[in-house]
């Protein structure tokens, strides 16, 4: 039992808020967690100011947990700053480990979103045509908004992180587990990904598995599965196999196939590749025009390879 | 100098890096814009060594394999023709031309066509221009 | 129109010594080393294909054999000893067969026994005949040889050679008319204008007296031994047929006998040196005899031999019964070998090949015709 | 890593390599890389001081990592491995740049060629950082040998075994031994009768108490690798077996050409149109008939039915020629007033005896007609006044005649083509078919009985049209190398092959099928793929395909690539 509370922070970049809820979802655990540590930030849950952390000596905080990936300026900002605040710098769920599902805007160019959110939408009245800017002159002097970057970016792409905790969100479980080491001093060394296993998600999958040979790719809906049967066995496209394990197979066992949070294996640097190096290994076929017709049935390859790891792929963005 | 490509090769030991040796013993001239990697079989050329090489700055991806049926391995190279679909779709999504990145097929007795195909993919990079990607990924870097 | 092949021909050709043409693989070396052969007379490799599928007709109407002097090279240079040399050789026993129209030629080639019984039955008859004539209705006497009271008189002997020679070039004419017929006269493609003939009616006596293709062969020594024999016997026959007074003469004239020892020289050197040559089979052309062969060359040997030794025993040792009784076995020789060798066997060739050289030629130039006219119609050219 | 002690040495291959490629600007190059210890260029590197300066090098500067930038590796990569092992180091240490075949030798440009060595020098350097030390290994040796097929070959090597004292299950399909030579009469061209020859070995392989031969069985499965295989054999019925091999020898054979498949042949609707097996059962009764009964006088052998016809086979089956001369030889002896005509295209008369027997052949007065390749003779009724049965119409090309032969019987050349269960034979011991489906052999000229199975050997027709000769010296050639293992009675193991690091691996089994070779095993209990290394070839697919980066491929990992990969690029965009 540590003598002094530990001090830690929750902040948020371009997030969801699943992770926040991920971090509730421990449950009564949580608030053990309060008898033993200050938070001393978290906007979801607790108060606090830009100020407040401003004010903070560098290194003034044990933790930060940090989730969401760095889609402005202000995400940029704050991330250096509680950087410099904190001892260790936690990346928690899979848009601050890979840049999550923010990430996919990563196929598009800033202009396209703007022009799609704030001009082309049907949600948008005829001929409101109003785009925010960096900064505007009001009356009472210049205000500013952050900055909105071209492209998403992983938290470790703007400061150096020491634990990653994959996930989206991260099983309350595996966030459990790392709040428990942080409080009991039990990390393991730095830059390793935390709260996830070294094997990938078939290792903890009960489906069964046999003969790797696929005819034909559905989507989950479009065909009866059989429950106790591997999905990529079945042509459901999943992402176990490329994907860390410790998510606890939520997605397979309610039938659904594996999206790939918890990121690439151990071994692997570029999840989308490897994923599609194995998909398209098993096709069942040798003559090229049926290859491509199985693998026609697999829409957006991008999307499904890196549905939440763009940003940490070798390639990052799209270059159109 | 104008734009000089700079393409990676990943030719399997068998047929295409004895091809292209052959090309060398007949003394047929090239480009020299590929860099040879070998591999044992094309079926060991993982999508992540293409787009670890387009990462990396190439310009180009030449990947050769034995003819379909004539694998030294039975059949990687069938293995090698189910993974380019998919990879080039994938590498459209990202914005990367199409001719950019080729699969092809070179036995080791064809050395005059793996240097008819090397000419052939630098003068189409040629014409692509220089790849973006490694420009890009530098100017988008951020300092930590 | 499919040509039948024959299966059985081939083993016909044997009996007139084709033997080895089975064994041809049509590398075409033959062809390619004869001197002669030109288009559009690839020879001897095509013939020796027609012959070994049968083709009857083809090589009915083939003059290709005739073309071939038989200097030896192809033989030589066979990979597959088919020997097409001697398979030509033979193809001109055959054609001389079925070029003649008695049944003959084809009962001679393919029996040396008929064709000696014959030899023997006419050399008897002659001899039966001259003596008859002799003792009884010439009126001479066994002692004159010649002159005044001879016992085989120049006139009588005259008008009998010129008997025999009419019979036999009747024989010869209707051969030769068949031999037209086979090769050019029968082919509806070819269109041979009537002048064509009188324009190359002259490679006929050029072909003859100086056998000038023969002199294209590499080896030069057959063909002066041939030039030689065949000079020999023309003057020989010259001679006999319009210089026989002055030949049988009392007194030596020198102008015809001079002639006459000449030509015995040549005839006797020649048919010696073949006969030496086909018994030692050194040269390619001697290795293979038909018995035609020898038959022809120990007629020769021994008409010639005769011959001079009626003149020797006469002119020299005055001896006329013996001179006499020569000449009486002399005639038993001459009248076989021009009676039947002449029409019926391998001396036939003496107006053959000539004439061979001469329808070759209309042929050729036909045949070019043909392609022209084909060409010209815008037709592929036939395979 | 970066304290590698690493030597670069270029070739300068005389002037093959210098005159185009600037050697001392890629040693000069090399010498700043890091971890470079020692950059040199020089003369011939394989030559024996070229060889004597890395290892003085290696001892003396304690090098631990060496480049070679000179030929192509295809070339002396085990010369300089052999050096790398004389100076005491892992030969596995040695990475060539190829600056030679696929630099100097293609480019004439100096500046672009150099520019080429320096990216391929620089990567080689980043890869050999990366370079394991690889050990060969050893695994015992199964005496016992498979031999699937009882033909000729299957036979022969069947005793060749035996008699040197080694096990022998000899598996075969039919009810009776002696394969396709069971079903001729005599051969070609010294007229033997396969029955003799056939009736002695079968009599020796019964008799041997160390054949086992199997009939009426096929092979079920094929597990483990070379010295250690275990194959389940269907004997009969119903009837299993399951037997432990070192090696196995495939000599399964061939099938005929389906003389159907040419349909103007008329095979099958014309009662006197055969094939030459059927002729064979003729010769071997003694009684040659036509369908009527009656005695035939002519005889067509039509050669190449299925061969040298690129809408059947392309290639040539090399024994029907002969068979067909043979023919010939015994219809005349048994018929002396028949005629023969064999039409052909070529007649391949090559192997011992041969010619001369073409040219005896030929005497005897067979008709030879030539048809050309891409033509087929035509088989026509004969007419009211013929002799024979048929007429056959054909272009003959050495006459350049449309001719037309009676025939009586027309025997069809039927060539060989590989069996119908050839490609199930090929997946269930893992070996190639090429595009025919013959098995492909190790090398065509340097190795022709093994194949990319190690402990597998191919031998006879199952790899290519051949004649009796062929068959048996394979057979024996096939035996002597089995045999050659077997005295060693360790197995070498090559020291590259792909292993799965179970710590990693979850059993998803995406590897499992994709092995040409199934040397991945996956064992259910612990839930783990295993790749057997001494099955393993290292083609590296599994490797790619691994969704989990569980498996690696030794001396091709992916460290090693991305550092090549790294290597080529990084200096070409350092250089602009």
């Amino acid at each position: 039992m540590p003598e002094k509370k530990l001090q830690i922070a929750l902040y948020w970049g371009a997030a969801c808020g699943g992770c926040d809820v991920a971090v509730l979802d421990t449950n009564e655990f949580v608030i053990g967690v309060g008898f033993l540590v200050d938070i001393r930030l978290w906007p979801i849950a607790a108060d606090g100011k830009y100020r407040d952390v401003e004010a903070m000596a560098d290194g003034e905080l044990d933790c930060t947990l940090f989730h969401g990936a760095i889609r402005n300026s202000e995400n940029e900002h704050l991330a250096k700053l509680l950087r410099r605040k904190s001892k260790v710098l936690v990346a928690l769920g899979s848009c601050a480990h890979l840049g999550g599902i923010p990430g996919l805007a990563n196929q598009v160019t800033k202009q396209e979103i703007l022009e799609r959110v704030y001009l082309d939408n049907p949600s948008i009245e005829a001929g409101n045509r109003v785009v925010p800017l960096p900064s505007t002159r009001v009356d009472a002097g210049e205000l500013e908004i952050p900055r909105f970057y071209r492209r998403v970016y992983r938290l470790d792409d703007v400061v150096p992180v020491d634990y990653y905790v994959p996930g989206c969100p991260p099983a309350p479980e595996q966030v459990k587990a790392a709040l428990q080491a942080l409080v009991n001093g039990t990390l393991p060394p730095a830059r390793s990904v935390i709260g996830a296993s070294n094997r990938t998600v078939c290792d903890d999958c009960r489906r069964r598995k046999e003969e790797k040979k696929v005819t034909r790719f559905h989507r989950p809906w479009e065909i009866l599965q059989d429950p106790d049967r591997c999905l990529m066995e079945q042509g459901i496209l999943c992402a176990g196999s490329a994907t860390r394990s410790g998510c606890g197979v939520r997605c397979p066992d309610s039938g659904m196939p594996c999206r790939g949070c918890y990121g690439p294996a151990p071994n692997v640097i570029d999840q989308g590749a490897k994923f599609v190096s194995a998909v398209s290994s098993i096709v069942d076929s040798k003559d090229p025009r049926e290859i491509e017709r199985i693998l026609g049935d697999i829409p957006d390859i991008l999307g499904y390879a890196y549905r939440f790891g763009l940003p940490a792929s070798l390639l990052q963005r799209s270059i159109r | 100098m104008g734009f000089e490509p700079r393409i990676v090769g990943f030719l399997c030991n068998w047929c295409s890096y004895t091809g292209a040796d052959l090309a060398g013993t007949a003394r047929i001239h090239y480009a020299p814009n590929v860099r040879v990697i070998r591999v044992m079989c094309s079926a060991r050329v993982d999508p992540t060594f293409v787009v670890k090489a387009l990462a990396e700055g190439a310009d180009g991806v030449l990947i050769c394999g034995c003819h379909p049926g004539d694998c030294h391995y039975s059949e990687g190279n069938y293995k090698a023709m189910r993974r380019f679909p998919l990879l080039g779709r994938l590498l459209r999504d990202y914005g990367i031309e199409e001719d950019r990145v080729r699969l092809e097929w070179v036995s080791a007795s064809e050395g005059k066509r793996f240097a008819e195909i090397v000419d052939d993919m630098t003068e189409r990079v040629r014409r692509l221009g220089p790849s973006r990607v490694k420009t890009l990924l530098e100017a988008d870097r951020v300092e930590r | 129109m499919a040509i039948r092949a024959n299966p059985r021909l081939v083993e016909e050709l044997e009996h007139y010594g084709a033997e080895d043409v089975a064994k041809c693989y049509h590398c075409g070396n033959c062809s390619a080393v004869c001197p002669f052969s030109r288009e559009p007379f690839l020879f001897p490799r095509k013939s020796m294909r027609y012959l070994q599928m049968g083709l009857e007709e083809k090589l009915l109407g083939n003059l290709e054999p005739w073309l071939c002097y038989y200097c030896g090279e192809c033989s030589e240079e066979c990979p597959r000893e088919a020997e097409p040399g001697e398979t030509m050789m033979s193809m001109r026993r055959w054609l001389t067969s079925r070029y003649d129209f008695t049944g003959i030629s084809k009962l001679f080639y393919r029996s040396w026994k008929a064709e000696l019984a014959a030899i023997l039955l006419v050399a008897l008859l002659t001899g039966a005949g001259f003596l008859l004539f002799g003792f009884r209705w010439g009126g001479g006497h066994l002692g004159v040889y010649a002159g005044e009271g001879a016992f085989l008189t120049t006139g009588a002997v005259h008008v009998f050679d010129w008997i025999l020679g009419c019979v036999l070039a009747a024989f010869l004419g209707i051969n030769c008319a068949r031999m037209w017929w086979f090769s050019i006269g029968k082919d509806r493609t070819l269109r041979i204008p009537p002048l064509a003939y009188l324009r190359q009616a002259f490679l006929l006596p050029v072909h003859f007296f100086t056998q000038k293709r023969y002199a294209e062969c590499g080896k030069k020594r057959p063909w002066a031994i041939h030039l030689a024999l065949m000079l020999s016997y023309t003057t020989m026959l010259v001679l006999i047929m319009f210089f026989l007074h002055a030949m049988h003469s009392e007194r030596t004239v020198w102008a015809a006998h001079g002639f006459g020892y000449l030509a015995t020289i040549g005839l006797l050197g020649t048919s010696i040196y073949a006969l030496r040559g086909r018994i030692r089979k050194e040269e390619t052309h001697y290795k293979h005899s038909h018995e035609t062969d020898w038959i022809f060359l120990i007629l020769l040997v021994f008409v010639a031999g005769t011959g001079i030794l009626q003149n020797v025993l006469y002119r020299v040792f005055h001896l006329d019964v013996a001179a006499n009784v020569v000449y009486v076995v002399h005639m038993m020789g001459v009248v076989p070998m021009l009676g039947l060798e002449v029409p019926f066997s391998k001396w036939a060739h003496l107006a053959y090949r000539p004439l061979a050289m001469y329808f070759s030629e209309l042929q050729a130039e036909a045949i070019r015709e043909r392609e022209r006219a084909v060409a010209a119609a815008g037709a592929p050219l036939p395979a | 890593m970066e304290d590698r002690r690493i030597g670069v040495y270029v070739c300068n291959c005389g002037t093959n390599i210098a005159k185009v490629v600037d050697c001392d600007a890629v040693s000069d190059f090399a010498k700043k890389l890091p971890g470079v210890a020692v950059a040199r260029s020089y003369k011939y590197m394989c030559s024996n001081p070229g060889q004597e300066m890395i290892i003085q090098d290696i001892r003396e500067l304690s090098l631990d990592r060496v480049v070679v930038a000179a030929c192509s590796p295809r070339m002396h990569e085990p010369t300089f491995r052999k050096a790398l092992q004389t100076a005491g180091i892992n030969p596995y240490f040695l990475e060539m740049a190829n600056i030679r075949e696929q630099c100097s030798w293609v480019h004439d440009d100096a500046r672009a060629a150099t520019d080429k060595a320096l990216a391929l020098a620089h990567a080689a350097v980043r890869r050999v950082v990366h370079h394991e030390p690889l050990e060969k290994r050893f695994v015992d040796m199964c005496p016992a040998t498979l031999v699937l097929g009882g033909g000729i070959a299957g036979l022969t090597a069947a005793l060749e075994l035996s008699d040197a004292g080694q096990p022998v299950f000899l598996v075969e399909k039919d009810d009776h031994l002696g394969g396709n030579l069971a079903r001729v009469d005599l051969t070609a061209p010294y007229l033997d009768s396969a029955r003799d020859m056939l009736a002695d070995r079968i009599r020796r392989v019964l008799e041997s108490p160390k054949i086992e031969v199997l009939l009426r069985s096929t092979l079920q499965s094929l597990s483990g690798f070379v010295g250690n295989f275990r194959a389940e054999i269907r004997v009969g019925a119903d009837g299993a077996r399951t037997v432990d091999v070192g090696s196995v020898l495939v000599a399964t054979g061939f099938r005929e050409f389906d003389a159907r498949r040419i349909e103007h042949y008329g095979y099958g609707r014309l009662p006197n149109v055969v094939t030459s097996f059927e002729l064979e059962r003729m010769l071997r009764e003694g009684r040659i008939l036509t369908r009527g009964g009656r005695v035939p006088k002519y005889f067509a052998m039509i050669h190449c039915v299925g061969s040298r016809n690129p809408e059947y086979h392309g290639y040539c089956s090399r024994v029907c020629c002969m068979t067909a001369l043979k023919y010939g030889h015994e219809i005349k002896s048994a018929l002396p007033g028949a005629y023969v005509y064999d039409l052909y295209i070529d007649m391949h008369a090559f192997g011992k005896g041969c010619e001369d027997f073409y040219r005896r052949t030929a005497e005897m007065k067979t008709m030879f007609l030539m048809y050309a390749k891409g033509t087929t003779p035509e088989i026509v009724p004969s007419g009211p006044d013929d002799d024979c049965e048929m007429l056959i119409k054909v272009h003959e090309v050495l006459s350049g005649e449309e001719i037309e032969v009676p025939a009586d019987l027309v025997v069809l050349m039927v060539g060989m083509e590989a069996r119908e269960d050839a490609a199930d034979v090929a997946h269930l011991v893992s070996i190639s078919q090429d595009k025919d489906g013959w098995f492909i052999e190790s090398h065509p000229k340097l190795d022709p009985v093994a194949t990319t199975t190690e402990g597998v050997f191919i031998a006879g027709t199952c790899q290519a049209p051949k004649g009796i000769p062929g068959s048996v010296a394979q057979a024996e050639a096939a035996a002597a190398r089995i045999l050659g293992k077997i005295s060693r009675g360790k197995i070498e193991v090559d020291a590259v092959f792909a292993e799965v690091d179970e710590t990693r691996c979850s059993g998803c089994r995406m590897c499992n099928e994709l092995c040409p070779y199934a040397a991945i095993e996956y064992d259910a209990a612990t839930k783990r793929s295993r790749v057997i290394s001494a099955v393993c070839k290292a083609c590296g697919c599994c490797v790619a395909a691994c969704p989990s980066g569980a498996i690696q491929g030794r001396h091709f990992t992916d460290r090693q690539i991305f550092s090549q990969i790294e290597g080529v690029l990084e200096w070409a965009s350092s250089q602009g």
